[in-house]
């Protein structure tokens, strides 16, 4: 790469594409760009080591899928598009919250199902959302968030040009749906990517190949694993999913070509995932134990973008040890936030279920475990 | 004025579309087509193709479409052509729809409604006749509602789509072509009716029938031959089943003292066996003379010959015979 | 073409094809084969004539979906395969069920509601089945038939190789699952394709791509109306589906490509419907009349195979109209043998629920519509 | 002899494959990975990949599968690795299995199992925590059945396998675990229960308590309870939801005059509403010294943070209120 004062020209990783051409091959970056993103891998990678350890003090509890490992599609990701996008995900979405603005204290108190959680603890690990981020979750039904995020690039598109979208037709804001490997086999992306097709809806499939869905590895799932060319006309990009730039200018690429009304785009990233599926699975009986840290090793997105960062000399190692530690002291203080917030209030076992609406006669009531009990009367 | 449910359901989807331009409505030929049954003739011509939307056969896909534009601020009306369809998309309808605003804390609603015709037609075998009244009642997160007349369907459709929350919107392709004397009122744009408000139909004193959707005639034509034999009916169509109107019921029976149900679905699980419950646990139980009888379609998938098919469907007669039953007038 | 006795070659028409070579382009048949085929079209077009008729007297009822136009199809594939071999379809299925083995007459009583009828009455228009000869249906929920029609495929290749079979294993059987353009676009069929191709199954997916769904036309539905290459690697050929001679020598070459292990593929058979899609539909909104009469003047099956024979001279006019009029008149006879069958006697409510199982207590009450109606007893 | 629900499970699974070379298991992570849970550990070691086949994420298609793999004589076991996500599939349970047999007037039958953890789990959400039982016992074509202990598990999921109709096999994860004493006759491999029968867990002569699944033991934990209030409770474990067994619960409340029901899932239209109803309709009725109650999850979507998640879920506690209210105990 080409270090020009506080500026950094690189060679981008390379790509795979699949009916698309001028896809970007290198990159500009810069000194500050590099530090943010260093700080945000940094800040994702420390809630994903607490959560473990708070999930094997059993203070997390249920589900929960960790993210170490494939940051840098997060990070990348965020740094193409702004908030007004919006981005659905499926339940290993810890850290899609951080990138959409959240703090580390309302994930993790959360996944500690406190009152002061970023769903006030009714959601869990799997259930994160931002609103005000255009960040809409946080789905545990595999696959579902494929056709639910089409969804929200249709409304983009129809906001956009008043209800009088047709295909071609512009749109300010993008939609991002992110799913895994195994989810690439579900027949609702099917569905979801032919009516995006038809109607040219600016929709990103950010598809996270981190090589298993569980205990299969991708072969074993999808007859064709070559997913960036696998869903016929809809143009594909492959990419390293472990390097923060690859991601951000690829998913800057494909923003750019959704905005402009060429409709859905996919964007295959290539990455993996340290841990096990979820707690409960080692992760080791279907990988080996040096497939794993071969990974971590070469291709780890935190020790990528450090020899970037130091081979620029935009940093020295010191500077990155300290904001290692930062991150470490936010962290923990966001674990002693998480630990001592409240549980939610027992009344908010019967909050939420339905918006209050004043033309619904009796619609408050709901029914305990027992006659009588729950809120409202069933007589209204 | 006389309406038929068609142009009812047709002229809240108008009204609707014109006056919040967040309003469209999806599903397989509903556009061009202008409806496998006609329900949306015009809307297509008026609002164009961005606003009434035609999808290839893909419900799982378009239902969850519907759902990621109603949770980005839309107000979509999904049509299923028939709700049999909908088994295909119900996770979208249950898990991504229904329990959305609950996981988020508030944060993130669904206001969408999912429309067609539900239960039996006539000759259409069956995988085309099942009604799922009670699975989608049995989920909170939904509102259900089932019209029946026209005043009904513009009212509750209407109210439907300016619902925050998800709805399940169950018509009758049976219905579609009755027509009914409306008020004045009904044709007005501002004519909403309340979701979860039973109507009673026909005032009566010997006994409460409780019903809903295409069965609320088959309820009227009873009462009227009860009347015959001296038995006076009171006919409830619930209009919505979710949330379910108890205290309506509870004030007929009071006066009745006898209840009976009726629905054409399936009789396990069913709005019957609800029913049952809550007076069981209510003091309904107390107002009642006699324990309440179900009357359902039978416990088969539907037959296609016109004589098994009509066995195995409801008629009045197996009303009245059962709320002679409650009111002791025979075995 | 070329005569030789009562030989015949000729060319095929044109063909597509994706991801398979070596298919047919030339066909040999012979004066008894293109006699019965033409024999067995006509019968089949007569069937759904008076299906038309029937209905419009209002003996038929419910839905009912015509086959007329596509009669081709039929008639090549079971020229191809055996009744070894399994089928499934969607609700156009009278001329499947024909197809199969089934008499006129079982087919017009079942269309008219009769206890005669292939399913006793108890099916209708879209739900015919012929068990005996490996027929599954009739089946009215749009796609369903694909993974259902997969797992006809699974259980033949399953049955040859003792429940060993591994992906490239051969299969005694095929089966074949058949469904419109409009269907193409359902999800399941896309995780049937996958499961298919990863496992080799011996699945041909005969695509009849008669130009609608309903009142769609397929662009409008599919992004990629090219349905033979539209399935990423799944092998696809198309060919003219209103040719018997075509269809035949295509499945023929398929049924062999599933027998020999090479796994799913998919023939997309170019085809047209008459009729609207069912009674209700008079089919000329989306269509133009000119289009429909275009198509029944250039490329009627039935005419075709006609101008064949007499051109081969293996029949002179008069005698293909005899076989027309036997036709007719073996058809009015299966109609009036439908309208004077009784309908299903009341028991057959209550019947084919359930299969009676020792093993079940209280397995055979069922209830009516009223309490203590049906038959047995709620306690027993 | 003791034995675990999942190793019960595991040895129906086992014993069936190896009596009859036409079953075989399929479903996500069954084989290699040996079970998300591990109730197929061993299996695909033991049978092969042709027996014990892993499939892609993809419930619709291998559903669907199955189906047409039952239709051709095989006797798949369809595992669903939660029932949540047959919500995906669910078209084909019933449109494409349950009613095949009526539709074909008897010439196709499907002889599959669909099985795999229902309701909820403990930490996992709204998504994942949603009890079946009454959408399934709906409808006709189906037997829904629903273990409590080791001996359910091994000697239902064995007579579900040898059925010829299509079976909705409903398990629960936190049950997989629990260890219980069995006879000795468990433990052989001709140990088949029938299904549609009930098992009264506890007799006792005051009450009635009828439940499945793993709310059996809350109900024999409220039963220990009552007993030391001097209240005899007898506990039915259903079993089997469809068909149900009113008889056993008929002689239950000719005995004990109370009856309350219990279930995990959601009240309305839940299986103390069916039960209800039938006994509304039924001699068991007159039986009664107090109106039926129904002990149910809170009618909400499961939350995630434990209190209210535990509050969300019926308690033993909640069984002794109910049954003391129907004993007239209390108020
Ligand atoms: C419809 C559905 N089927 C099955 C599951 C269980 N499940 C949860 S995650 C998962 C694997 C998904 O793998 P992938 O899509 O590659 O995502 P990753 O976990 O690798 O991020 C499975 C099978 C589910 N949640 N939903
Ligand atoms: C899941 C589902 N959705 C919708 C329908 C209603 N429907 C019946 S046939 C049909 C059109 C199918 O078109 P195609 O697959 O091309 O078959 P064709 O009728 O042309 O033979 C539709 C939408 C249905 N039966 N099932
Ligand atoms: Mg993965
Ligand atoms: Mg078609």
């Amino acid at each position: 790469f080409v270090v020009d004062g506080e500026n950094l020209t690189a060679d981008l990783p390379p790509i795979k594409t699949h009916l698309v051409d001028g896809v970007p091959t290198s990159t500009k970056t810069n000194k500050t760009e590099l530090l943010e993103y260093y700080r945000t891998l940094l800040l994702m990678r420390r809630v994903e080591i607490v959560s473990d350890l708070l999930y094997k003090s059993q203070v997390i509890r249920g589900f929960c899928h960790l993210y170490d490992g494939q940051e840098a599609i997060c990070v990348g990701m965020e740094a193409a598009i702004t908030k007004d996008d919006s981005i659905i995900t499926a339940y290993r979405d810890h850290c899609t919250q951080i990138g959409r603005g959240d703090t580390a204290e309302r994930v993790l108190a959360e996944l500690c199902g406190r009152f002061t959680g970023c769903s006030k603890g009714k959601g869990g690990s799997m259930h994160m959302y931002l609103r005000s981020a255009n960040f809409f979750g946080g789905n545990g039904i595999v696959g579902a968030q494929i056709p639910v995020g089409t969804g929200l690039a249709f409304a983009h598109k129809y906001n956009t040009n008043g209800g009088n979208s047709t295909p071609g037709s512009p749109s300010s804001q993008v939609a991002i749906s992110m799913f895994g490997d195994g989810a690439s086999n579900q027949g609702q992306l099917f569905e979801a990517m032919n009516m995006a097709q038809l109607w040219k809806l600016p929709i990103i499939y950010v598809l996270e190949n981190n090589q298993y869905g569980m205990g299969t590895s991708k072969g074993r799932a999808a007859s064709n694993p070559d997913f960036y060319q696998r869903y016929d006309n809809i143009p594909g990009i492959k990419t390293d999913g472990m390097d923060v730039h690859a991601v951000r200018d690829i998913m800057s690429f494909a923003a750019n070509w959704c905005r402009t009304g060429n409709g859905p785009i996919l964007v295959e990233c290539d990455t993996y995932r340290y841990h096990g599926h979820s707690m409960s699975d080692p992760g080791l009986t279907y990988r080996s134990r040096d497939e794993v840290s071969d990974v971590r090793k070469s291709r780890d997105p935190i020790d990528k973008l450090k020899r970037v960062i130091l081979d620029a000399g935009f940093a020295a190692a010191e500077d990155l040890k300290v904001m290692e530690k930062e991150a470490r002291v936010q962290v923990d203080k966001a674990v002693e936030f998480a630990k001592n917030s409240a549980e939610p209030p027992l009344d908010q076992l019967y909050a939420d279920v339905m918006v209050p609406n004043p033309n619904v006669v009796n619609g408050s009531y709901v029914r305990g475990a027992e006659v009588n009990s729950g809120i409202g009367s069933m007589m209204g | 004025p006389q309406l038929t449910v068609r142009d009812a359901l047709n002229a809240a989807l108008d009204e609707e579309l014109e006056r919040d331009p967040k309003v469209f409505l999806m599903g397989e030929e509903v556009g061009a087509y202008q409806g496998a049954y006609k329900v949306s003739r015009g809307l297509f011509q008026k609002y164009g193709a961005g606003r009434v939307v035609d999808t290839p056969i893909s419900e799982a896909g378009f239902a969850g479409i519907g759902v990621g534009a109603a949770m980005q601020g839309l107000r979509p009306v999904i049509e299923f052509m028939t709700f049999n369809f909908s088994l295909q998309a119900i996770d979208h309808v249950i898990n991504s729809a229904a329990k959305a605003l609950y996981m988020s804390a508030g944060q993130i609603n669904v206001p969408i409604v999912f429309r067609g015709p539900n239960g039996c037609a006539s000759g259409v075998g069956a995988q085309h006749s099942q009604c799922l009244a009670s699975w989608y009642a049995h989920c909170p997160g939904l509102h259900v509602i089932a019209p029946y007349d026209a005043e009904d369907a513009k009212g509750l459709l209407k109210a439907s789509i300016r619902d925050d929350n998800p709805v399940v919107f169950l018509e009758n392709e049976l219905m579609y072509g009755a027509n009914f004397d409306v008020s004045a009122a009904v044709m007005e744009k501002d004519f909403v009716l309340p979701i979860g408000q039973a109507k009673i139909m026909r005032p009566g004193t010997n006994v409460t029938i409780v019903t809903f959707s295409r069965m609320v005639a088959h309820a009227l034509q009873a009462a009227e031959e009860l009347e015959a034999q001296g038995i006076s009916a009171e006919v409830i169509n619930l209009r919505t089943i979710r949330p379910l109107d108890m205290k309506t019921i509870a004030e007929s029976v009071k006066k009745t003292n006898h209840i009976v149900t009726v629905e054409e679905g399936w009789p396990a699980y069913g709005i019957g066996s609800e029913i049952a419950a809550c007076i069981m646990e209510s003091e309904v139980f107390d107002m009642l003379d006699a324990p309440l009888e179900r009357v359902t379609g039978v416990d088969v998938p539907m037959p296609y010959a016109k004589n098994i098919e009509t066995a195995a469907q409801l008629a009045p007669h197996n009303i009245v015979n059962a709320c002679k039953r409650v009111c002791y007038r025979n075995k």
